[in-house]
C-alpha cells in the first residue's frame, strides 16, 4: 500500500516535466484509486464552487459583449474591486458581511454605468476602441486599488462562517462556501428570470440579437446598454465580493480570472448566456480535476488549447442565434 | 522620397548616433530597450496592415528569445547565427499558426490568437528544457571582430546599442520598403476590403500569412536582441501584460503611418520613466492617457496632423462658403448599429 | 394631416440618397411609394422612423416636427415601423416578440387585449406563440413583424418590402392582412414595395420613386396603367 | 463550348433554398442580363460564380473547367472577375493604387524580389497597365484623388476600372446603375459597352430596367431561386410570367 | 483603519510630482556627508511585497544610524541615505536600475531581491566590481566574487524546523507537501525532501502547483487525501500560506503544519482559529519577541525596531522588513572594520574572518558544496511555533552547521535531484 503511494509520489513530482498531460491524468486516476471515493467527490464538491463563480463572470462578460459588442478587458478588475469593496466595507470599517457584499454589488454596478456612459458609449461600432479603453480602465482601477489597501500581504477578509459541514466522511465543504455557492446560484436563477420573464429582460436580449428593430420596439439603446453593463460589471462585483473571504485579495487578482473567464465565454458561444453557464459548469469540473490530478498550468493550457480548438472548428463566431439574411 | 524627408531622417539619425555619449548609463540601457521596441511595434503594425491585431506578438518575439539563447548557449552557436534563427524559428512558428488562426477573423483571431500565445508561454514554464519559470540565464553576449581591435566581445552598453541600432534600422527598411511596395499596397488592400482584393485575384490567406510571418520574424529578431543583451529571460517577460503594452504603444500612436507606433512607443516609454518617481500611480498615468487618446484622437496620435489640416480648412470653408445647406448629416439614430461602409441600404 | 414631409434630403456619408422628397399621409389613409432597388423607398422610411436624420428638410407628425427625434420618441407618438427582411428576434419566442411591440406602453390591462387581438387576427402566430421566432416560416416571420408592430397601436405603420421572399399564395394572404390592418384598425399605412401591383392595389395614393427623387404621383388607381411605372418597372 | 455553364446549381442555407437547380449558358462575347425581382438569388448566383460560395449541388464551368469549388482568388485568376453590389472600392487609397491592387494578378511579386528592388519591371509593367486602365475609362485625371472622394458616378467606374485592371475574361457586374441618375447611367452604359468590346464578356444583374434592356441582347430572369424565363428583351418583356412576378398579380 | 493620514499626504505628495510641481526627493540638505545604499528591488507590481517592505524597514534603520550620528568611517561622519529603485522585478528594468544606482548615484553597495533580476545584472556587477547582496543564495556561484548572500540562506534553515519537529513530534511518521513551481519553491522542496528522510518522516505526497494558482482547495484535497500527519508548505508565499492554512482547516485537517514561513499569521489565526493555529512550526520570529534580546543577537534593538516600524508602516511588516536593515548592520560591521565605504574594501574586511555577525548570532562563511562559492553567511536560526494564545514564540535557535556536518550527503542528493546544484543552474 505505502510502496503504491510512493509511486504516485513520483510521479506527481516528476510529472511537471512530462509532456504528455492527459496520459498523465488518465494514469494518475489511475494511481489515485486507493483514495479515489473520497477525492473525487471532494474535488466534486470543489469544482461545484469553481463553476459557479467562472458562470458569474463569463455571464457578466456575454452581457456586455451581446449588447455592446465589447470585450471588457477589465472585467477581472471589476472583480477584484467586489472583493475591496467587501475588505473595505467589512474588514476595515465592520460592516456587517451581507451588507458589505450588497454594498460591493452597488459599488461595481455604478463603475460600470460610469464606463458604459463616459467610455464604452462614444466607442460604440469600434470594438477595437472599445478594448483599448477597457484596458485603460483596468490600469486605473488596479491603481486604485493599490492607493486604497496598500501593497504587501493581501487584504485578510475573515469568513463570517468560519466552521465547514462534513457531506460524507472525508468530505467536507466549508460554510463560506456553501453560502457562496448558494448566493452564486441564487443570482444566476434570478438573473435568468429576469431575462425571461421581464419585459426588460426581453429588451435586453432583444438589442443583443438585432439592436436596430429593437430601437424600432421604443427600446432605448442607451437605457439598455446600461442595464447591461451595470449588471454584467454587478455580477463580477458580486462574485468578487463573495469569493473575498476565500482568495487572495490582492491589485492583480483580477488577472488569472479574466482568462478563465474568457475560456469560458468564447467556448460557450459568445452571445450565449445558457452556453456560457452550460459551459462554466463543465470547465469548473474539469480544470478542478486536472489541477488536482496534474497542475494547474496544465489546466490552464489545455483549456486555452480547447478555447483554440473551438474556434478553429467554428471560425466565425459562436452567436447562438441570428437571424439568417 | 522628397529632400525635405531625406535631409530629416539624416538629422534624426545623427542624433541618434551621437545620442549615447550625451546619456547616463542606464539611459543607454533605455535606449537599446526602446530601440528593440521600435522593431517590435512597427513589425507589429505590419500585422496591422492586413486590418488583424494579434495577442501573439509579444510570445513570438519570447519564441525568438528562447531559440537564439538556448542555441547560444547549449550548442554554443555564434550569435550572429542564433539571432537570425531566433527570427526564423519565429517566422515559422507564426506560419504553423496561421493555419489554425487566419480561420478566424477580427475579435475571434484576437482571442484566439492570445490562446495560442498564452499556451506556448505556459509551455516555457512548464518544461524543464526552456528553463521552467526561472527561464534561460547567461545568454552569452555577441562577438564581433573589429579590424584593429581583433574579437571584441560587445555587451557593454554603447557598442550594444549601435548593434542594436544597425539591425533595427536594416529592419526598419525593410519593412517600410514592405510596406511601399505592391505587396504593402494589396496587403492595405485586405484591410478595406477584403472581397474585393480576392475578386480581383488576391489570396487574402496569403497574405494575412505573409504579414504575419514576416511581423513574427522581426519580432523574434527584437526577442533575440533582448535576450542577448540582459543576458536572461523568463516566461513572465513575455506575458500578456507586455502585450498589452505593445498594443497601446501601437494604438496610440496610430496604426495610419508608417511612423505612428514609433511615435506612440518613443512617447509613452519616455513618460514611463518620466513617471518612475510616482511610483505606484505609474500604471493610472498610463490608463488616464489611453483613454483620452482613445476620447480625442480615437485613431492615433499620427492622425493629430490630418485633424489640424481638417480643422483649418473647415474653417477655411466655413468662412468662404455659406456651408448651412450642407451640414453632412449624421445616422445618429439610437440604434448600435456599427458605422458600416454602407451607401443607401434600399 | 397625420404625417407631412417637405423636400427632405438625406446623405449616406456624403452620397446623396434623397434628394428632396415631399409626402403628405391622411389619418387613416394608405399610401404607396414604388421605385427600383436603390431608389431611396427604404431611407424614406428609416427617415420618417428616426433611425437616419435629414440634412435638410422636415418631417411634421400630427404637426409636430420629428425629424430629429430618436426612434423611441418616434414610436411613441405613434408611428411603428415594419422594418425590410422583418428583423424579428430570432432567440426570443412569438409572444416575447408581440410584448417586446408593446415596449412602451404602460396600459398592462390593454396590452393584454391587444394581444388578444393580434393572435385573434393571426391564428399562425396563436399556434406558434412559445416557439422561437427563429424556427418560424418566412410568412410567420412576417406576420410576426406585422404583429409586433401593431402592439404598439400605432396611427402610422410603415411597411417595408413586406412581401419580400415570399411565395405568391403567402403575398396574397399578407396582403388581406395589410388590407384589413388600414380598415379594421384604422390605421394608417405607408407601405414600399416593389410588387407595384399589389402596392397600387392596396393604396389610395402613389409615389413612384427614381434615384432617391419622386418621378411621379398621383391616385393609385391611375398609376396603375402608367407608362411612367411600366417603364420604370420593366424598362418599356 | 459557352465561356460560362451553370449546371443545375442549388445553394441552401440552412433550411431555405436560395438557388433551385438554376441551369444557363453565357456565350463569348456577350452582355447578358441576369434579372428578378428582390430575393430572387441573383446575388446569390453571383456570389457562387465568383467562389464566395459553394453551390450546394451542381456545377459551374467557366471555359469549361469546373470553378465551383475554387477559392474567389483563384476563380480571378482564371478570368472570372466581379464587381459588387452598392460601391466597393479601397476607400482611403487613391484612384491610382486602387487600379494598381486590381492588376495584382498581372504582375505579382514575391517577398524578396519587391525587397530588393528586382521586381521593378513588372513594377512598371503594372504601372503602365493601371494608366491603360485609367485611360480607357476616362478616370486619368483623377488618380491621385481619395476613392472615397469621388462622386458617385466615377466610383462606379473606378470599381470597374479595378476588374478590368484584373484582366477578366469574365465580367460579373452587380448593379451597378443602382442609384445613378439618367445621365451617370448613360454614361456607365456607354463604359459597359466598351469594355465588351475590348473582348469581355459580360453578365450584369441589374435593376434598372432602362439599362438592362439597353445593353443586353439576351436575359435571364430568376425568381425564388429558380429559373422563370429566358430570352431577348422583348420576349422577356412580353412573358406574362415576368410580368406577374414584379408587377404582380392579384 | 485602511487609509491612514499619511498615506494621504503620500499620495497628495505623488499628485504633485504628477502634475509638475515636484518635490525634491531629499528635501533637506544634510550638515553630515552622506552614503548612499542601493536597494533594486521590486516596488510595484506583484512582487513588490518582497521589496517595499524592506524599503521601509531600510528608512526606519537608516534614520535610527543618523539620528545615532551616522556612521564614522576614516575619521569622518556620514549619514545614511537609502536610493531605490523599481525594478518590477523584471530583468531589464533591475539591469538599468542597478546601473542607475552604481554609475549615477554612486551607492557602496546595492542590496537585491536576487532571482529573476540577478543574472542580467551579474555581469555588469562584476565588471563595476560593486558589493551586491542577495536573498536568494540561489544566486550565487563561483561566477559572482562580489554578491553576498548574508542574511537569509534559504532554503537550507529550514532543516533546524524539521529537525526540532522530529525531536518534539517523534510519533510523526508521514509528511504531505505542496510547493509553488518556481525558484523559492524548487530549491526549498529538495531541502525538505533532505530534511524529512534525515527525521525519518516520509514523504507521501508532494503537489507542486503553479504560481498563479488562487483556489487552493483542490490542492489542500488531494494533499489531505493522504492522510498525513504532518503538513508541509514548503517555502510558499505569505498569501499561500493564508490560503492553504484555511483550506486545511475547512476540509477537517488536525495534523501538525510546518512551513519556511508565515507571515500575517494573525489573520490566518482570525480566518482559523487559535485551536488550529496552536503548534504551526515556521522560521520567521515577531521581532517582538523577548528571546530577540539574548546577548548573542546582533540585530540591534529587534524589539525597538519592530514597535517603530509598526508605527510607521502598520499592516506591512513582513520578514524583509528586517531582512534588509540586517544586510545594513553588516555592512556598517564590515565598513567600520575597514575604516572605509568603499565597496572592495567592506567586502574584503568582511571576508578578512571565517565568521562574521549575522542577525541571529555569528555565523561563517560558507557555501562551497552547494553554490561553489562560500558567500552566504550561516549559523543558527530560530524555530518558531505559534502557541496557544496564537502568539508565534522563538522555540529554539538550531544549528544549520551542525545538522550540514552530519547530512551534507543527504542533502546534495536531493538538491542533485532536483537539478538545484550551482553547476546544473548554469
Amino acid at each position: 500500500m505505502l510502496e503504491g503511494n510512493v509511486v504516485a509520489v513520483q510521479c506527481t513530482s516528476s510529472a511537471l516535466y512530462r509532456p504528455f498531460a492527459l496520459y498523465l491524468l488518465f494514469v494518475h486516476l489511475l494511481r489515485h484509486k486507493e483514495t479515489s471515493v473520497d477525492l473525487i467527490l471532494q474535488t466534486a464538491v470543489n469544482s461545484m464552487v469553481a463553476s459557479s463563480f467562472f458562470a458569474l463572470m463569463a455571464v457578466g462578460l456575454v452581457l456586455i459583449f451581446g449588447v455592446m459588442g465589447i470585450v471588457n478587458f477589465a472585467h477581472g478588475e471589476l472583480y477584484m474591486v467586489g472583493a475591496y469593496s467587501v475588505w473595505f466595507l467589512y474588514s476595515a470599517n465592520g460592516w456587517p458581511f451581507w451588507l458589505a457584499v450588497i454594498g460591493a454589488f452597488v459599488i461595481v454596478t455604478l463603475i460600470g454605468l460610469l464606463m458604459e456612459r463616459t467610455l464604452f458609449r462614444p466607442m460604440r461600432g469600434n470594438p477595437l476602441g472599445g478594448l483599448i479603453n477597457s484596458i485603460g480602465v483596468l490600469f486605473i482601477l488596479q491603481v486604485l486599488a493599490v492607493q486604497l489597501g496598500g501593497v504587501g500581504l493581501m487584504k485578510t477578509v475573515i469568513p463570517p462562517f468560519p466552521g465547514s459541514t462534513t457531506i460524507l466522511n472525508g468530505v467536507s465543504i466549508s460554510d463560506q462556501r456553501i453560502a457562496a455557492l448558494i448566493v452564486a446560484i441564487g443570482l444566476l436563477v434570478a438573473m435568468w428570470l429576469f431575462l425571461t420573464r421581464t419585459r426588460l429582460g426581453w429588451a435586453l436580449r432583444a438589442v443583443s440579437q438585432d439592436s436596430e428593430a429593437a430601437a424600432l420596439q421604443g427600446i432605448n439603446i442607451n437605457r439598455i446598454s446600461m442595464l447591461a453593463m451595470g449588471l454584467g460589471a454587478g455580477t463580477a462585483g458580486l462574485a468578487g465580493a463573495l469569493i473575498s473571504p476565500m482568495t487572495r485579495v490582492e491589485p492583480y487578482m483580477g488577472h488569472g480570472v479574466i482568462i478563465t473567464a474568457f475560456i469560458v465565454t468564447i467556448v460557450g458561444g459568445i452571445g450565449s448566456l445558457s452556453g456560457a453557464v452550460l459551459v462554466a459548469v463543465l470547465y469548473g469540473f474539469f480544470y478542478t480535476f486536472v489541477t488536482t490530478y496534474v497542475s494547474g498550468t496544465v489546466a490552464m493550457m489545455l483549456g486555452l488549447l480547447i478555447m483554440l480548438f473551438v474556434l478553429i472548428v467554428k471560425p466565425n463566431g459562436l452567436i447562438g442565434v441570428r437571424a439568417s439574411e | 522620397m522628397p529632400f525635405r524627408k531625406i535631409i530629416s531622417i539624416g538629422v534624426i539619425y545623427a542624433a541618434l548616433l551621437a545620442l549615447p555619449f550625451a546619456l547616463k548609463l542606464h539611459q543607454q540601457d533605455f535606449m537599446i530597450i526602446l530601440v528593440i521596441n521600435v522593431l517590435i511595434v512597427v513589425s507589429y503594425r505590419l500585422m496591422t496592415l492586413t486590418g488583424e491585431f494579434s495577442l501573439i506578438h509579444v510570445v513570438l518575439m519570447g519564441a525568438g528569445a528562447y531559440t537564439s539563447s538556448l542555441l547560444a548557449k547549449t550548442i554554443g552557436l555564434s550569435f550572429w547565427l542564433s539571432m537570425p534563427l531566433g527570427g526564423v524559428v519565429a517566422a515559422l512558428l507564426a506560419l504553423l499558426l496561421s493555419f489554425p488562426l487566419f480561420r478566424m477573423k477580427g475579435f475571434y483571431f484576437l482571442i484566439g490568437s492570445f490562446a495560442v500565445g498564452e499556451a506556448i508561454r505556459l509551455s516555457w514554464s512548464y518544461f524543464d528544457f526552456f528553463g521552467g519559470p526561472k527561464g534561460v540565464k547567461l545568454i552569452p553576449s555577441p562577438h564581433l571582430y573589429i579590424p584593429g581591435l581583433g574579437m571584441q566581445d560587445i555587451w557593454q552598453p554603447i557598442p550594444y546599442y549601435y548593434l542594436v541600432l544597425t539591425i533595427v534600422s536594416l529592419g526598419l527598411l525593410v519593412l517600410y520598403r514592405l510596406e511601399h511596395s505592391r505587396i504593402g499596397l494589396t496587403m492595405n488592400a485586405i484591410h478595406w476590403r477584403d472581397a474585393l482584393a480576392e475578386s480581383v485575384g488576391v489570396d487574402t490567406w496569403r497574405y494575412r500569412t505573409m504579414a504575419f510571418v514576416i511581423a513574427s520574424f522581426f519580432a523574434g529578431i527584437g526577442g533575440a536582441l533582448l535576450a542577448h543583451y540582459i543576458g536572461t529571460i523568463n516566461p513572465v517577460m513575455f506575458d500578456v501584460t507586455t502585450m498589452v503594452y505593445v498594443l497601446i504603444w501601437v494604438i496610440v500612436g496610430g496604426t495610419n503611418t508608417f511612423y505612428g507606433p514609433i511615435i506612440g512607443v518613443v512617447l509613452l516609454s519616455i513618460l514611463n520613466e518620466m513617471f518612475r518617481e510616482a511610483e505606484q500611480l505609474r500604471p493610472l498615468v498610463y490608463g488616464i492617457l489611453l483613454l483620452a487618446v482613445m476620447r480625442f484622437l480615437p485613431n492615433g496620435l499620427d492622425s493629430l496632423p490630418g485633424k489640424i489640416r481638417d480643422y483649418r480648412r473647415r474653417k477655411l470653408d466655413s468662412d468662404s462658403v455659406d456651408a448651412a445647406g450642407n451640414a453632412p448629416s449624421q445616422a445618429a439614430s439610437g440604434s448600435g448599429q456599427p458605422s458600416t461602409n454602407t451607401i443607401g441600404p434600399n | 394631416m397625420l404625417l407631412e414631409i417637405q423636400d427632405i434630403q438625406v446623405h449616406y456619408n456624403k452620397v446623396a440618397a434623397l434628394k428632396g422628397i415631399s409626402l403628405k399621409v391622411e389619418e387613416g389613409d394608405m399610401i404607396t411609394l414604388i421605385g427600383s432597388n436603390g431608389a431611396g423607398k427604404s431611407t424614406t422610411l428609416r427617415t420618417i422612423s428616426g433611425l437616419v436624420h435629414p440634412s435638410v428638410g422636415q418631417i411634421r407628425f400630427k404637426g409636430q416636427r420629428i425629424d430629429r427625434l430618436s426612434p423611441d420618441k418616434v414610436l411613441k407618438l405613434g408611428i411603428a415601423h415594419v422594418p425590410e427582411g422583418r428583423r424579428i428576434f430570432p432567440g426570443l419566442t412569438a409572444i416575447e416578440n408581440l410584448r417586446l411591440g408593446a415596449f412602451i406602453r404602460k396600459d398592462k390591462q390593454a396590452v393584454e387585449r391587444d394581444l388578444e387581438r393580434v393572435l385573434d387576427h393571426f391564428p399562425r402566430l396563436r399556434e406558434r406563440a412559445h416557439q422561437l421566432a427563429s424556427t418560424m416560416s418566412g410568412g410567420e416571420q412576417q406576420m410576426l413583424s406585422i404583429g409586433r408592430a401593431l402592439m404598439s397601436k400605432p396611427k402610422l405603420l410603415l411597411l417595408d418590402e413586406p412581401s419580400l421572399g415570399l411565395a405568391p399564395v403567402i403575398v396574397k394572404h399578407i396582403k388581406e392582412i395589410i388590407g384589413e390592418v388600414n380598415r379594421e384598425h384604422g390605421v394608417a399605412v405607408v407601405l414600399v414595395e416593389q410588387n407595384a401591383e399589389l402596392a397600387l392595389d392596396l393604396s389610395r395614393y402613389g409615389y413612384v420613386l427614381e434615384t432617391g427623387s419622386i418621378a411621379i404621383e398621383g391616385e393609385a388607381k391611375g398609376l396603375m396603367g402608367n407608362e411612367h411605372v411600366r417603364r420604370a418597372y420593366l424598362g418599356l | 463550348m459557352a465561356l460560362l455553364e451553370i449546371k443545375n446549381v442549388t445553394k441552401n442555407f440552412g433550411g431555405l433554398t436560395a438557388l433551385n437547380d438554376v441551369s444557363f449558358q453565357v456565350e463569348k462575347g456577350e452582355i447578358r442580363g441576369l434579372i428578378g425581382p428582390n430575393g430572387a438569388g441573383k446575388s446569390t448566383l453571383f456570389k457562387n460564380i465568383a467562389g464566395f460560395y459553394k453551390p450546394t449541388r451542381g456545377r459551374i464551368l467557366h471555359q469549361g473547367r469546373d470553378i465551383s469549388h475554387k477559392k474567389p482568388s483563384h476563380i480571378a485568376e482564371l478570368g472570372v472577375v466581379r464587381t459588387f453590389q452598392e460601391t466597393t472600392l479601397f476607400q482611403e487609397m487613391t484612384v491610382f493604387e486602387n487600379v494598381l491592387v486590381g492588376c495584382h494578378l498581372s504582375a505579382r511579386s514575391n517577398v524578396f524580389s519587391a525587397l530588393l528592388g528586382l521586381d521593378h519591371g513588372r513594377q512598371k509593367e503594372a504601372e503602365d497597365r493601371t494608366r491603360q486602365v485609367l485611360e480607357f475609362m476616362g478616370l486619368m485625371e483623377r488618380q491621385d484623388q481619395l476613392a472615397l472622394n469621388l462622386p458617385l458616378g466615377s466610383q462606379r467606374a473606378l470599381a470597374l476600372a479595378v476588374a478590368l485592371a484584373a484582366r477578366p475574361t469574365l465580367l460579373l457586374m452587380d448593379e451597378p446603375f443602382a442609384g445613378m441618375n439618367a445621365e451617370e447611367t448613360g454614361h456607365m452604359m456607354s463604359l459597359t459597352r466598351r469594355v465588351r468590346d475590348s473582348g469581355v464578356t459580360i453578365v450584369l444583374v441589374e435593376h434598372d430596367m432602362r439599362a438592362v434592356m439597353g445593353l443586353c441582347g439576351y436575359l435571364t430572369v430568376l425568381n425564388f431561386g429558380s429559373l422563370l424565363a429566358q430570352g431577348t428583351p422583348d420576349e422577356v418583356r412580353q412573358n406574362p410570367q415576368v410580368i406577374e412576378a414584379y408587377l404582380g398579380s392579384s | 483603519m485602511g487609509i491612514t493620514r499619511r498615506d494621504i499626504l503620500k499620495a497628495a505628495a505623488t499628485g504633485a510630482v504628477l502634475s509638475g510641481v515636484g518635490l525634491p526627493k531629499w528635501a533637506l540638505g544634510a550638515k553630515r556627508k552622506t552614503l548612499k545604499i542601493g536597494l533594486c528591488a521590486p516596488l510595484t507590481g506583484e512582487v513588490s511585497a518582497w521589496g517595499l517592505p524592506g524599503l521601509y524597514g531600510c528608512e526606519l534603520w537608516a534614520d535610527n544610524v543618523n539620528a545615532a550620528g551616522g556612521v564614522k568611517l576614516g575619521g569622518k561622519h556620514y549619514d545614511i541615505e537609502i536610493v531605490s529603485y523599481d525594478n518590477e522585478y523584471l530583468p531589464d528594468k533591475a539591469l538599468q536600475g542597478y546601473k542607475k544606482l552604481v554609475a549615477e548615484e554612486g551607492v557602496k553597495m546595492v542590496m537585491m531581491l536576487g532571482g529573476d533580476t540577478w543574472p542580467g545584472v551579474q555581469r555588469w556587477a562584476n565588471h563595476a566590481k560593486m558589493l551586491t547582496t542577495t536573498l536568494l543564495p540561489s544566486d550565487l556561484s563561483p561566477d559572482t566574487p562580489y554578491l553576498l548572500a548574508p542574511c537569509e540562506v534559504h532554503p537550507i534553515y529550514n532543516v533546524t524546523g524539521v529537525d526540532w519537529l522530529s525531536r518534539k513530534f517523534p510519533q510523526a511518521k508521514t509528511v504531505a507537501m505542496c510547493a509553488q513551481n518556481d525558484s523559492l519553491g524548487i530549491p526549498s522542496v529538495a531541502t525538505y525532501e533532505a530534511a524529512f528522510e534525515v527525521a525519518k518522516i516520509k514523504m507521501v505526497d508532494l503537489n507542486i502547483f503553479d504560481p498563479t494558482t488562487t483556489d487552493f482547495a483542490p490542492i489542500v484535497t488531494s494533499l489531505l487525501a493522504k492522510k498525513p500527519d504532518v503538513l508541509c508548505l514548503d517555502t510558499a508565499y505569505a498569501d499561500f500560506v493564508n490560503l492553504i492554512s484555511v483550506q486545511a482547516k475547512n476540509q477537517g485537517y488536525k495534523g501538525k503544519i510546518i512551513s519556511c514561513t508565515c507571515d500575517n499569521y494573525p489573520a490566518i489565526i482570525s480566518k482559523t482559529s487559535k485551536q488550529f493555529m496552536d503548534g504551526f512550526i515556521f522560521q520567521f520570529p515577531d521581532f517582538d519577541d523577548p528571546k530577540l534580546n539574548q546577548k548573542f543577537i546582533n540585530f540591534h534593538n529587534p524589539n525597538k525596531f519592530y514597535k517603530d516600524y509598526i508605527e510607521r508602516r502598520p499592516g506591512t511588516w513582513t520578514a524583509v522588513s528586517w531582512e534588509y536593515p540586517s544586510i545594513l548592520d553588516l555592512w556598517k560591521y564590515g565598513a567600520e572594520i575597514a575604516d572605509s565605504p568603499e565597496p572592495m574594501s567592506v567586502l574584503k574586511a568582511l571576508k578578512s574572518k571565517p565568521t562574521a555577525p549575522h542577525a541571529f548570532g555569528t555565523a561563517e562563511w560558507w557555501g562551497k558544496d552547494l553554490w561553489g562559492v562560500d558567500n552566504a553567511l550561516v549559523g543558527n536560526w530560530p524555530v518558531v511555533a505559534i502557541n496557544a494564545e496564537g502568539k508565534a514564540r522563538i522555540q529554539e535557535f538550531g544549528s544549520i552547521p551542525k545538522w550540514w556536518d552530519k547530512h551534507s550527503k543527504v542533502l546534495i542528493k536531493h538538491m542533485r535531484a532536483r537539478k538545484q546544484m550551482w553547476d546544473q543552474r548554469a
